[in-house]
């Protein structure tokens, strides 16, 4: 007989992941993370507030962060990614890249590298609105809190980070690693993606600088943002008079998404108090086909829709058309209400693109079931899904699944035993 | 490259230019063109109106069956007839009960077709097969300078959303211009509607659709717009002076076929350019790249 | 326009007619419509239509027989495919325009000009398995008859001869397809295959 | 184990160019006699932590300081194992990266800060954890419906004894009555059978699992790891013991008799959800008036619900259930007509193919304002407003008319509610302003023995959820967890995997307790207060303020501490007048301690002290982050965090003003409504402290704008230097203390 191991797997250092691997863990449970970004939290970390309380979602993180902290049962890898599983329920061996950071376990956080860097990159985390230097800290919550060199983007031959460096932390030559992990079970919590707006082609995404997504909103509108939490603009740092929230953008729509994407509504709803927040003046319209302010939830929808210069017009959006000359954007819907076509002028246009799980593109490698929109329908004896991996759903519910996951790999670990 | 050529009713008549300069750019690029023997009408935008899709996709499929002995992809430049073909072959291809039924209609007259085949649009067919490498190797005589306002339509890009293109905001057509040394506007219209075959019963429709085309062409600065289907063109060439009625439009745009564009840019002899089947008068337009009557 | 009121009174719900679109080749497809707008927007002749097809589809499913075949909607769709590819719900909506036009006519509802057109149109490609301007105008403005014949007709005149002098106007037909038998026998078949199908 | 200090100051991430390191440690070596300190330029490589390591195997150093960057990093790199105390003093983030190099206040700054936590370590006992004799490790749980069969499977499944107890003669809930249920599983387009009886079979087959039916609970007394629940059955009661408790309960629909407005009583044939449900399972649907199997069925959403004068809220699953229901009628004849009257179709996620289904199956929905539903002999009408048509409608003819008449929690029920004698008093005690508790609905479920009430605090609509969107599970109720649908609205899908999570949270719970360490958030803490109860003097403050309802209270008012329910913040040791509450490793006087180590130069040096309690959950992160962003604030400033600023203790204010601070500023957690607070009421109760000290200032002529309580969250860090000065500045207006120098 194998030996039993006790240790679980989870893969995915977004909330889901976090919340299942610290649930288990706290149990009394060993739990390795693998997270292929360089730091932990995932989508969330990008997250202005939540709905409906309008709390950082950074506040959660900490706080799960020290239960990681005080908890030597936790491990983690970032910039990781599981290759490949093989075994069964109880005893599984998974193959885990290690990609190169550049920086070592010597980083002390102290930010020299980034000081004396020349070049720059796009900054991911803000949806390429800004720039960092090639040298990084992921953000400034990023935890942990260790540099990361996108070598990409490095200048030829340049070396000044090395040298600034005193603690001997860049190791330019790093260089990708791979780890055996014996676990006992796995939790699957690779989340989701924003659906790729260019493929609305009728809503311009990518051709007109000022429609964006509403990820991008969240940075937009984040104190640790692109534009320091001031929503303006992207074409010219314009201050905003006037703003649309066109709803299922990809989702609901079998050219896309089949399936609802059932957070988008409230997060349009949330937006529109950041804007109201800075703009108490400008005009709000929500473009909608149905508003899913499900249970509790519908307080904050009657809430906002008490909330002067908000307007909700019943139509799906049908197109953006974009005056290039004051980079103003018109929105043609049906405003099925009043029976009315309406041709509405926009300073911007925020799409609520809807999820995309990871699992559409990147499946598990093993033996798991999908449905029509990739989430995981069925997980394997031993492996189990865990939040937006298996449905699109909001935060608090992705950390009740994530709870449950715990407990599924729980079971897994202790029914073998 | 070698290829069944379905034609469609305009190509003999109201697309006269086309056809010639199609088949000289294709020789020039070395495709080779067989036309299906005794082909029939697609049945347009319109039979499916009056006897319904089922019926008008068997009378089309008679077209898939007389080209399959040939093997060859079928290659189509109007896009309803592409439209019509390419539907009724995928049907064949992944609709069994369609294929079953269909099977059933032609075996009625002693025919069969295998589903072997795909149904091509031109524009596919020149960025996919030919390539814009060998197109641009083939230019003789860049369209530098020449700013065109490529029109590719409504149905060309929409009958297989991404299959090839964009359904809406479609850019093959655009490289094909590039190709040949012009430089392609912006042109946000590029895929709407031209008002089709209201030309013969609402012509204000028409006239209407082809005045945002036009204008907006115009806006762009565009000395010329380039069609991919027939009817587009006409409806843009032959109704300029509706347009031009009804809208207190003052200046013209030449519309011309993309494949006469080819013609000229590659140097084939004037007859392949087939410009004097052109309405609105394309020449001074071209007239800095040798272009004369 | 968008804005038309079906009428005063209150929508009555009448089964029996919804079902009988229902049953059209793309009817079904009707009931999938969640009521998004999205089609109004995307029609390139919306501007034409009394009805959007949103809103007809709700009529149809409603079951307002008269208010339908008093409608241009579908005459107005020029097939530009459109609202096809941007449905959210994947209804086929230029398919379901043909059957409603297949209807109509089936009806004898041909008041209308386009309805005069396509079956013009069909007569040409069913006399001879290929289209003929030449065929298709005479047989348009025949059907048509001279008084509703308005300016357009002359202007077309201008037109034909504009395109004749370009070479764009063959005078004589084309050749009828050797196959024609073949081309009727196969719609005749197909539409009998339709018939045994709704029937069963 | 004898407490042996080692300070080791870091000079690396520019610490020492911007101090005088070795007059650093100084304070260390001379002011505090420290035996062991030692100086590095990078304390966090290998070799430094080697240093740390060697002096611990060789010196016997047992409190370990390490001055250099914040905990939150590198606490991996520091970790010297459970015997070790590890203290952090933050010279990089809070000093080095927030004030001026190389100058007098900057090094006085981190002078203080050395100090504080030396004065702190000579205050600190190592904790040792509450360990309960024979920890009860059953979990027990309260409804046999879908949710509580759910906790109770998964539970056992994760090798723990279950007791299940359900009211009802036998398990099911909602399923009994249920004739099929909304798919939980891809593709989502059918219904599925409830699946009860394999589901019931599971349960009788497990061993682990023991049923009570015809059960209810009489009192559940005890603690997390002890709870003593006394059931009652028949006419006789008895005894069980478990570790945690899983409230499982459910909701049951809005009184469809408030409805008149939608013909409910008018007609036999107009009904609700339910109604529906177990007329499907009868087999055939037929019309109650006359048996006549239906043709034509409306459906009436948001029947009760999203409706301020019924139901405020939306229940979640009702668009679900009606959808279920319409393919039921069109299961049964497709050639029905069904007709759904919505606001909103609220098929979230993959439910969208559940409303494709029954689209595609001919169900018609429409968006309408219903006006009417009349009966005319049998036939029902419904008229409305088709706001998609702009204009009336009419559905005749109707065989039945079905009301998604929406949901109710268990726990909403039973007025008056419990507490509101404890809200009026509050009101009452306005005056000396006491925080007022959460609404404690007494709806005969749990029957807690709790001083604080005897059910959940619900906090709306009597649903008692915590509302935290990262910690769902979060209760303030230990051990104790909601789950399913009268946690919040929720469809069958979500309650399943709700009372998966709630199951996975009691067994934690049990298996922490059963180590003595606390659940979420201070998960694992093993410190607990000790209350002298000698000195007590019943005022039952810590008995009133506890979030937790961990303390009760004898006859006489002495409180009757209870270590399992306990979460570790200090309320009740900031509440405590007579100081008698502390945990050995957080205590009144070592607070007193700390802050009375700061130097607080004289008047006439006109260097004003500032003194920041700050709150470790979101203030302390947000002030590491102002130094991460290199923000400036002012060098008065000198900041102690607390675990809650529920646990500020009064006599720290008159500390700090009798030293000599010019001002006092408190930074805790946004409380209210959308409260972020993971104590509840910390900052809210600090609030309704600090009024009282205003006063006390107020008489001894001191401003009592020199004590300012302000709310940041983790977020705020860019206003932080802002706040800072600006309070500084304010006192600066006011001049010095008079009392510094007494």
């Amino acid at each position: 007989m194998n030996m039993v191991n006790k240790s679980i797997l989870v893969v995915g250092g977004g909330i889901s992941g976090l919340t299942a691997a610290i649930e288990a863990a706290e149990v009394g449970f060993d739990v390795f993370i693998v997270e292929k970004n360089p730091y932990l939290g995932g989508k969330v970390t990008q997250i202005n507030q939540y709905f409906p309380k309008l709390c950082p979602p950074n506040c959660g993180l900490e706080i799960n962060f020290r239960r990681i902290r005080s908890n030597p049962a936790v491990k983690f890898f970032t910039m990781a990614e599981v290759e490949s599983v093989s075994g069964q329920e109880g005893n599984f061996d998974v193959t885990v890249k290690i990609n190169p950071r550049y920086v070592n376990e010597n980083c002390t956080g102290c930010g020299k590298c980034a000081e004396v860097c020349p070049a720059q990159r796009a900054n991911d985390f803000n949806y390429g609105l800004d720039k960092t230097k090639a040298a990084y800290l992921p953000h400034q919550f990023a935890f942990p809190v260790k540099y990361v060199i996108d070598a990409g983007a490095c200048q030829d031959g340049c070396s000044k980070c090395v040298e600034a460096c005193q603690y001997n932390a860049i190791e330019k030559d790093m260089q990708p690693k791979t780890m055996k992990l014996n676990v006992g079970s796995i939790v699957w919590a690779t989340g989701w993606k924003p659906y790729d707006a260019e493929k609305l082609s009728y809503y311009g995404f990518g051709r007109y600088p000022n429609v964006i997504t509403n990820v991008i909103m969240e940075r937009l509108a984040a104190i640790n943002g692109p534009t320091g939490g001031k929503i303006v603009r992207p074409s010219d740092g314009k201050e905003i008079k006037s703003i649309a929230f066109v709803q299922c953008a990809g989702s609901r729509d079998e050219n896309h998404l089949h399936a609802c994407s059932s957070v988008c509504c409230m997060a349009s709803l949330k937006q529109a108090t950041y804007v109201r927040e800075q703009y108490p003046d400008a005009k709000i319209c929500i473009y909608y086909i149905d508003i899913r302010a499900r249970g509790k939830h519908e307080d904050f929808f009657v809430k906002v829709q008490n909330e002067a210069n908000i307007t909700l017009i019943k139509g799906k959006a049908g197109e953006i058309q974009e005056d290039s000359a004051t980079g103003q954007l018109v929105i043609v819907a049906e405003d099925q209400l009043n029976q009315a076509l309406s041709e509405e002028k926009f300073d911007m246009v925020v799409l609520a693109t809807g999820m995309q799980p990871a699992t559409a593109e990147t499946k598990v490698p093993a033996e798991m079931t999908y449905d029509e929109d990739g989430y995981v329908a069925a997980g394997t004896p031993g492996i189990c899904a865990a939040g937006c991996t298996k449905k699109p759903q909001d935060v608090a519910a992705a950390v009740a699944d994530a709870t449950a996951a715990a407990l599924r790999a729980i079971q897994s670990v202790r029914g073998q035993s | 490259m070698k290829y069944s050529f379905y034609p469609g009713c305009s190509m003999e008549a109201t697309a006269v230019p086309y056809l010639k300069s199609f088949e000289a750019v294709a020789h020039a690029l070395g495709i080779e063109l067989k036309e299906i023997p005794d082909w029939n009408c697609c049945g347009a935008t319109v039979a499916s109106g009056v006897i319904g899709d089922y019926p008008a996709q068997v009378m089309t499929s008679r077209n898939l069956a007389l080209a399959e002995p040939h093997g060859a992809d079928i290659v189509v430049p109007c896009s309803s007839c592409y439209m019509n073909l390419a539907i009724t072959n995928r049907k064949f291809k992944e609709d069994g009960h369609f294929r079953q039924m269909a099977d059933e209609a032609l075996a009625s007259v002693g025919m069969k077709y295998g589903g072997s085949l795909n149904v091509r649009q031109i524009i596919d067919v020149m960025v996919n097969d030919v390539g814009l490498d060998t197109i641009k190797s083939k230019v003789k005589k860049p369209l530098t300078g020449l700013r065109v306002a490529g029109y590719v339509g409504c149905q060309t890009p929409r009958v297989f959303p991404w299959e090839f293109d964009d359904p809406e905001q479609p850019v093959f057509f655009d490289k094909i211009i590039e190709a040949l040394g012009a430089t392609p506007v912006k042109f946000p219209v590029k895929a709407r509607c031209c008002g089709s075959s209201h030309s013969v019963a609402q012509p204000e429709i028409t006239a209407d659709s082809c005045y945002n085309i036009i204008t907006s062409a115009q806006d762009d600065q565009a000395h010329l717009i380039a069609a991919v289907c027939p009817m587009c063109q006409l409806n843009l060439d032959a109704y300029q002076d509706l347009v031009k009625e009804r809208h207190k439009l003052k200046t013209s745009m030449p519309v011309l076929f993309f494949t006469q564009l080819m013609a000229i840019a590659m140097d084939l002899p004037p007859d392949a350019w087939a410009l004097k089947h052109n309405i609105v008068s394309p020449f001074t337009a071209l007239a800095k790249f040798g272009v004369g009557k | 326009m968008t804005g038309f009121n079906v009428s005063s009174g209150p929508l009555k719900y009448d089964t029996e007619f919804a079902r009988e679109i229902y049953s059209l080749e793309n009817g079904h497809h009707i009931k999938k419509c969640m009521q998004c707008g999205m089609c109004e927007v995307s029609c390139a002749t919306r501007k034409e239509m009394d009805y959007s097809p949103r809103k007809m589809f709700l009529l149809l499913r409603t079951g307002q027989r008269e208010e339908f075949f008093k409608s241009n909607t579908m005459w107005m769709c020029s097939t530009c495919l459109m609202c096809k590819v941007r449905c959210p719900r994947g209804v086929p909506i230029v398919d379901v325009m043909h059957d409603l036009k297949c209807y109509a006519i089936s009806k004898g509802y041909t008041e209308r000009a386009q309805a005069a057109f396509y079956q013009s149109f069909w007569k040409e490609i069913w006399s001879r398995g290929k289209q003929f301007e030449g065929g298709l105008m005479a047989r348009y403005y025949l059907k048509r008859g001279w008084k509703d014949i308005r300016k357009d007709a002359f202007r077309m005149k201008d037109m034909g001869l504009t395109m004749l002098k370009h070479g764009r106007m063959p005078l004589m037909p084309p050749k009828s397809v050797k196959g024609l038998k073949d081309v009727q026998k196969l719609v005749e078949v197909a539409k009998a295959q339709l018939q045994k199908g709704a029937d069963r | 184990m004898a407490k042996k200090i080692g300070v080791y100051i870091c000079s690396g991430c520019g610490i020492g160019d911007a101090l005088d390191i070795d007059a650093l440690a100084k304070v260390a070596t001379k002011e505090y006699k420290v035996p062991v300190c030692q100086k590095n330029a990078f304390f966090c490589g290998k070799e430094g932590v080697e240093v740390i390591k060697k002096d611990i195997a060789e010196n016997e150093v047992t409190y370990v300081v390490i001055a250099g960057c914040s905990g939150r990093v590198n606490y991996d790199v520091f970790n010297f194992g459970p015997s070790v105390v590890l203290e952090r003093v933050n010279l990089r983030e809070r000093v080095v990266w927030t004030q001026e190099p190389d100058d007098e206040d900057t090094q006085m700054m981190a002078e203080d800060y050395l100090r504080i936590t030396l004065a702190k370590l000579k205050n600190l006992e190592l904790p040792e954890a509450y360990v309960i004799e024979n920890c009860n490790k059953r979990v027990m749980v309260v409804g046999g419906g879908l949710a509580g069969m759910t906790s109770a499977v998964e539970v056992a499944k994760a090798g723990y004894e279950v007791v299940l107890v359900e009211k009802e003669d036998s398990l099911g809930g909602w399923l009994k009555r249920s004739y099929k249920i909304a798919p939980l599983n891809s593709p989502y387009t059918d219904p599925e059978d409830t699946g009860l009886e394999a589901r019931v079979k599971e349960i009788e087959g497990n061993s682990n699992i023991k049923v009570y039916t015809s059960t209810t609970i009489e009192k559940t007394a005890g603690a997390p790891g002890m709870f003593d629940v006394t059931l009652k059955q028949g006419g006789g009661t008895l005894e069980e013991k478990v570790g945690a408790i899983i409230l499982a309960t459910g909701a049951v629909p809005y009184e469809p008799s408030k409805l008149g407005h939608l013909g409910y009583g008018a007609s036999p044939n107009v009904v609700t959800q339910a109604q529906f449900e177990e007329l499907a399972a009868k087999g055939t649907i037929a019309r109650p008036s006359d048996g006549k199997a239906v043709q034509k069925v409306g459906f009436i959403q948001c029947a009760g619900s999203r409706d301020q004068e019924h139901l405020p809220y939306c229940s979640a699953a009702c668009c679900v259930e009606s959808i279920k229901q319409a393919l039921y009628v069109k299961g049964q004849n497709s050639e029905a007509a069904v007709y759904v009257f919505y606001k909103d179709i609220r098929s979230s996620g993959q439910y969208e193919h559940f409303y494709k289904k029954a689209q595609s199956e001919g169900v018609m929905f429409i968006k309408a304002d219903v006006t009417g539903v009349t009966d005319d002999g049998g036939n029902l009408t419904i008229e409305a407003n088709d706001l998609l048509m702009g204009s009336p409608t009419m559905a005749d003819e109707l065989d039945m008319v079905v009301l998604a008449n929406g949901m109710v929690p268990t726990t909403a029920f039973e007025d008056p509610a419990y507490g509101t004698e404890a809200q009026e008093e509050a009101a009452c005690a306005a005056a000396d302003a006491a925080p007022v508790p959460a609404p404690i609905i007494k709806s005969n479920i749990l029957n807690l023995e709790y001083r604080q009430g005897p059910e959940l605090p619900s906090l709306k609509y009597g649903f008692p959820d915590s509302h935290f969107i990262c910690f769902p599970y979060e209760t303030r109720r230990t051990g104790i967890y909601a789950a399913g649908s009268v946690r919040r609205p929720m469809d069958m899908s979500q309650a399943v995997g709700d009372a998966t999570g709630a199951a996975l949270k009691a067994v934690q719970c049990i298996e922490m307790t059963d180590k003595g360490g606390a659940v979420h958030p201070r998960s694992g803490d093993i410190s607990f207060p000790d209350f002298q109860l000698n000195r007590c003097t019943q005022c039952k403050r810590c008995t009133e303020e506890c979030p937790f309802g961990a303390i009760n209270e004898d006859e006489k008012g002495n409180p009757l501490p209870n270590p399992t329910r306990c979460r570790r913040c200090g309320t009740c040791m900031g509440a405590c007048p007579e100081r008698i509450i502390s945990f050995k490793n957080y205590s009144v006087p070592m607070l007193g301690n700390m802050l009375k180590s700061i130097e607080v130069p004289e008047e006439d040096e006109e260097k004003p002290r500032v003194l920041i309690f700050a709150c470790e959950n979101d203030a302390i992160p947000a002030l590491d982050m102002a130094g991460i962003n290199r923000l400036q604030y002012s060098k008065w400033v000198r900041i102690i965090p607390v675990r809650c600023l529920g646990s500020l203790n009064l006599v720290w204010i008159n500390d700090a003003m009798s030293k000599g601070f010019d001002g006092v500023l408190l930074m805790g957690c946004k409380h209210g409504d959308d409260y972020q607070c993971h104590f509840m009421k910390g900052s809210e109760l600090a609030g309704i402290r600090l009024s009282k000290v205003s006063e006390t200032l107020d008489r001894l002529g001191l401003e009592s704008e020199r004590v300012y309580m302000t709310e940041v969250n983790v977020m705020d860090y860019d206003r932080i230097p802002k706040i800072i000065n600006e309070f500084v500045e304010k006192i600066d207006k006011f001049g010095p203390n008079p009392m510094k120098g007494f």
